[in-house]
């Protein structure tokens, strides 16, 4: 008997985390609630918003609910939904004891990568709901697929990854719930700085190869950097 | 903090130039032979403290393959610390714990899938079935969790026709038993047994005195950190960690 | 004081105490470089109003915009702080794994950059607004850079506020605060040199990097501004640091008192 | 009163302000001190 590798653990706990979720759907639930709700929030509170105008420095005047907007308000509305569900990973095996099995039986980096992977399954799962009835309802376009796609699938990865990292931090607490969101929020305001600045790049005419470059990169890097840094620090969170 | 290392029968004879390939191991039955590993747990001067408090302080062990240990002490002494810091859960606050077979220290990952455990506070997922929980588990430690694997090992602990309902529906003793048959998914070599027959009726127990005769057989070594009498009986050497 | 978490206390050194105390202590002397952050800061005070000259680009011509010397000191000291706050995480997390030790030391150091940290953003986004209401004609703007430090206290604050909530564990603590400031490293990173440069701003953008940009009177006060105020975020690290540590070494004495006492 | 004096004046507020926080510093620094040279030898106060 050798044991197995790291990947087949985590995907050994992918499986397990995705047929316990099935099963509860404490995560689902919670994530698809909150997010219907503050879709129809948003919808209703912008229709005043429609026809509104303004003035940039340089004298052009906008649509103040425009595609750059309608996207912003889609991320934030990811976010805070992300933020409603996705701390249970970790906080459910922390508080239901299961956590010291998985000490157990498998390395640090398996299980940041399991539930990494889970955690992005659950995201993009809503947000493969929520975005079309939001495009239905605020009449946001997709304009450039091909930019439109790949922001989609890295901000979605980046905002499990920031998610991940954060419920473990806070699911060593006693009051995780509250630590959760507070210490999550100011890493999650630069990426969406960095998700909205690259998903304007959707609706602008004319892209040339610099801007494509400064705008996804940052947005890219940011999600590897995150990534790297919490995979090789994870250990020090997860065991004693 | 004190502790006495009280040995109640020979130590193991790890060089037998007689009979090259296996043991003699001697057990309140008499003089048994067991399969020739090298597997040895040595364990020097361990302490630990939560905060500031000490637990335990100078504890000593070298048991050899074959050997079951019974880790004795009053409530509150740290014998499932102790256990978990044998386990690899807690890093101590002084002291080593070595793990070697033939020879070879055991680090990381290979460490790893050699140890089995049950603790009280080891839960298992209440939102999955028995044999859900033992196909996870399984597959973490790279078996092949099939129908025939699970039924059997659940057979094992008396849970024959309870694997589809769910741990949230089972009771106690039904859970440990549960435990137990998590704990031994692989054959580990390192068995950690904390208060094993806690909540089991008298075929329970009859279970956990079978899986410790089992591994002891099989050239393992078995800690079980206990109070009870006649689980204190099952060790073959006495590891006191005593209160001053 | 390597031995921070394993001192011996036995009867002999008691013994040994009780006669020490009687010898007078050894007296203290202001250190040369504490003289000199207070002397240096004076000179920068007075500097700042009767040595800078007007420049030009300012609300009011050859007006000599004092608060600068304040106000861009204490915006670089504030990412500094995260730097050395990093450095000192990544040094804990390091010695851990190697040493297998418990290197508290660059836990109190880590933290308390935090700490100076965000006690330096805050004064850089007070000096900063004020600044912006005479000049811009509005206090608050979100200009990127207002955006970016506006952020990077709230990074600072999460991170203080992680270490509050395991205050009981010690030793979780210091480990859970030094992962969040290596991995929030690369918000703050963002927050300073990218944030400012992806979106358009109003801060002039090349006063540091370019010297030509200032004149030498300016120079002659803002660089003697930024070593006192690196001088006096020395001095102010330093203190926190050997605060923890009696704390630390009060909070043993006192177990060490319970332990004797209840035996 | 002068431009001069009214810069002298303004001048005096952070002057001030920075020699108490500076005498204020060094008084700490010296009670630390103290401490410190207490505690070196002394484990049970």
């Amino acid at each position: 008997m050798s044991g197995s590798l790291w990947y087949q653990q985590a995907v050994a706990l992918w499986r397990k985390d995705l047929r316990a979720e099935l099963r509860t759907r404490v995560a689902l639930g919670s994530m698809g609630v909150f997010a219907l709700a503050s879709l129809m929030l948003i919808a209703l509170s912008m229709l005043s918003l429609k026809d509104e105008v303004f003035v940039d420095a340089l004298g052009h005047s906008h649509l103040a609910w425009d595609n750059p907007a309608k996207m912003a308000l889609l991320w934030v509305l990811f976010c805070f939904a992300a933020f409603a569900g996705l701390s249970h990973s970790f906080v459910h095996e922390e508080s239901t004891g299961t956590a010291q099995n998985l000490r157990l039986f498998m390395s640090a980096h398996a299980v940041y990568a399991g539930k990494l992977f889970f955690n992005f399954t659950v995201l993009g799962a809503i947000m493969l709901v929520i975005t079309p009835i939001y495009m239905l309802l605020t009449g946001m376009q997709v304009g450039g697929i091909m930019v439109f796609v790949p922001i989609m699938v890295w901000g979605g990865m980046s905002l499990a990854a920031v998610a991940t990292t954060v419920a473990a931090l806070a699911s060593r607490a006693h009051t995780s719930g509250a630590l959760f969101g507070a210490i999550g929020l100011p890493m999650l305001i630069v990426l969406l700085v960095l998700i909205m600045q690259a998903a304007k790049l959707c609706y602008s005419a004319h892209i040339d190869t610099i801007s494509i470059v400064k705008d996804t990169g940052g947005l890219l890097s940011y999600g590897i950097l995150i990534i790297t840094l919490s995979a090789l620090s994870f250990h020090f969170v997860w065991e004693d | 903090m004190k502790i006495s290392l009280i040995i109640k029968q020979k130590q193991v004879n790890n060089h037998s130039h007689f009979i090259p390939w296996q043991q003699v191991v001697r057990t309140q039955t008499g003089l048994r032979l067991c399969p020739l590993n090298t597997l040895r747990l040595q364990i020097s001067n361990l302490g630990h403290r939560y905060g500031g408090r000490k637990l335990f302080q100078g504890v000593n062990l070298d048991a050899a393959a074959g050997t079951v240990v019974a880790v004795l002490g009053t409530n509150g002494t740290g014998k499932s610390t102790f256990l978990k810091i044998v386990a690899g859960l807690l890093t101590p606050w002084q002291g080593t714990v070595s793990l070697s077979l033939d020879g070879a220290a055991l680090t990381g990952e290979k460490r790893r899938h050699i140890i089995g455990m049950t603790a009280p506070d080891m839960a298992l997922y209440q939102e999955l079935s028995g044999a859900e929980n033992l196909e996870f588990f399984a597959s973490l430690r790279g078996l092949n969790p099939d129908t025939a694997m699970l039924r059997s090992s659940l057979e094992k602990v008396g849970l024959k026709g309870r694997g589809r309902d769910l741990v949230s529906d089972y009771s106690s003793g039904m859970r440990q038993r549960l435990r137990l048959a998590v704990a031994q998914l692989g054959s580990p070599r390192l068995l950690l047994l904390d208060e094993p027959s806690s909540n089991l009726d008298a075929a329970g127990i009859e279970i956990v005195e079978s899986v410790l005769n089992q591994h002891r057989e099989a050239g393992h070594i078995v800690l079980i950190a206990t109070n009870a009498p006649h689980e204190m009986e099952w060790g073959d050497v006495h590891l006191q960690v005593a209160q001053l | 004081m390597a031995t921070l978490h394993s001192p011996v206390v036995n009867k002999e050194d008691n013994q040994k105490i009780s006669t020490e105390r009687l010898t007078p202590q050894t007296a203290y002397h202001v250190p040369l470089w504490k003289a000199l952050t207070g002397l240096i800061m004076s000179y920068v005070i007075v500097g700042a109003f009767f040595i800078a000259h007007g420049a030009i680009g300012f609300a009011e011509k050859g007006v000599a915009a004092r608060i600068i010397f304040f106000h861009v000191p204490c915006a670089v000291l504030s990412s500094i702080a995260y730097f050395v706050g990093f450095f000192y995480a990544a040094r804990y997390l390091l010695k851990l794994k190697s040493e297998k030790i418990k290197p508290f030391l660059d836990d109190y150091r880590s933290a308390a950059a935090m700490e100076l940290g965000f006690l330096f953003c805050l004064l850089a986004t007070i000096t900063g607004s004020i600044f912006a209401g005479v000049q811009w004609g509005s206090f608050w703007n979100w200009d990127p850079r207002e955006t970016s430090i506006v952020v990077m206290l709230l990074l600072y604050a999460s991170y203080l506020l992680l270490r509050a909530a395991n205050s009981l564990k010690p030793e979780l603590r210091a480990r859970l605060s030094a992962v969040y400031a290596v991995v929030a490293l690369v918000p703050a990173q963002f927050l300073i040199w990218a944030v400012p440069r992806i979106l358009a701003t109003m801060h002039p953008t090349t006063t540091l990097t370019d010297p030509r940009m200032t004149s030498l009177s300016y120079k002659m006060v803002l660089y003697p501004a930024f070593i006192a105020f690196v001088l006096l975020f020395i001095w102010l690290m330093q203190l926190r640091v050997r605060m923890m540590m009696l704390w630390e070494q009060h909070r043993h004495n006192a177990q060490q008192t319970m332990e004797t006492d209840y035996r | 009163m002068t431009h001069r004096m009214i810069l002298m004046l303004v001048m005096a507020v952070p002057l001030v302000v920075w020699f108490g926080l500076f005498f204020y510093l060094l008084i700490i620094d010296r009670a630390m001190h103290r401490l410190e040279n207490n505690q070196e030898g002394n484990d049970s106060i």
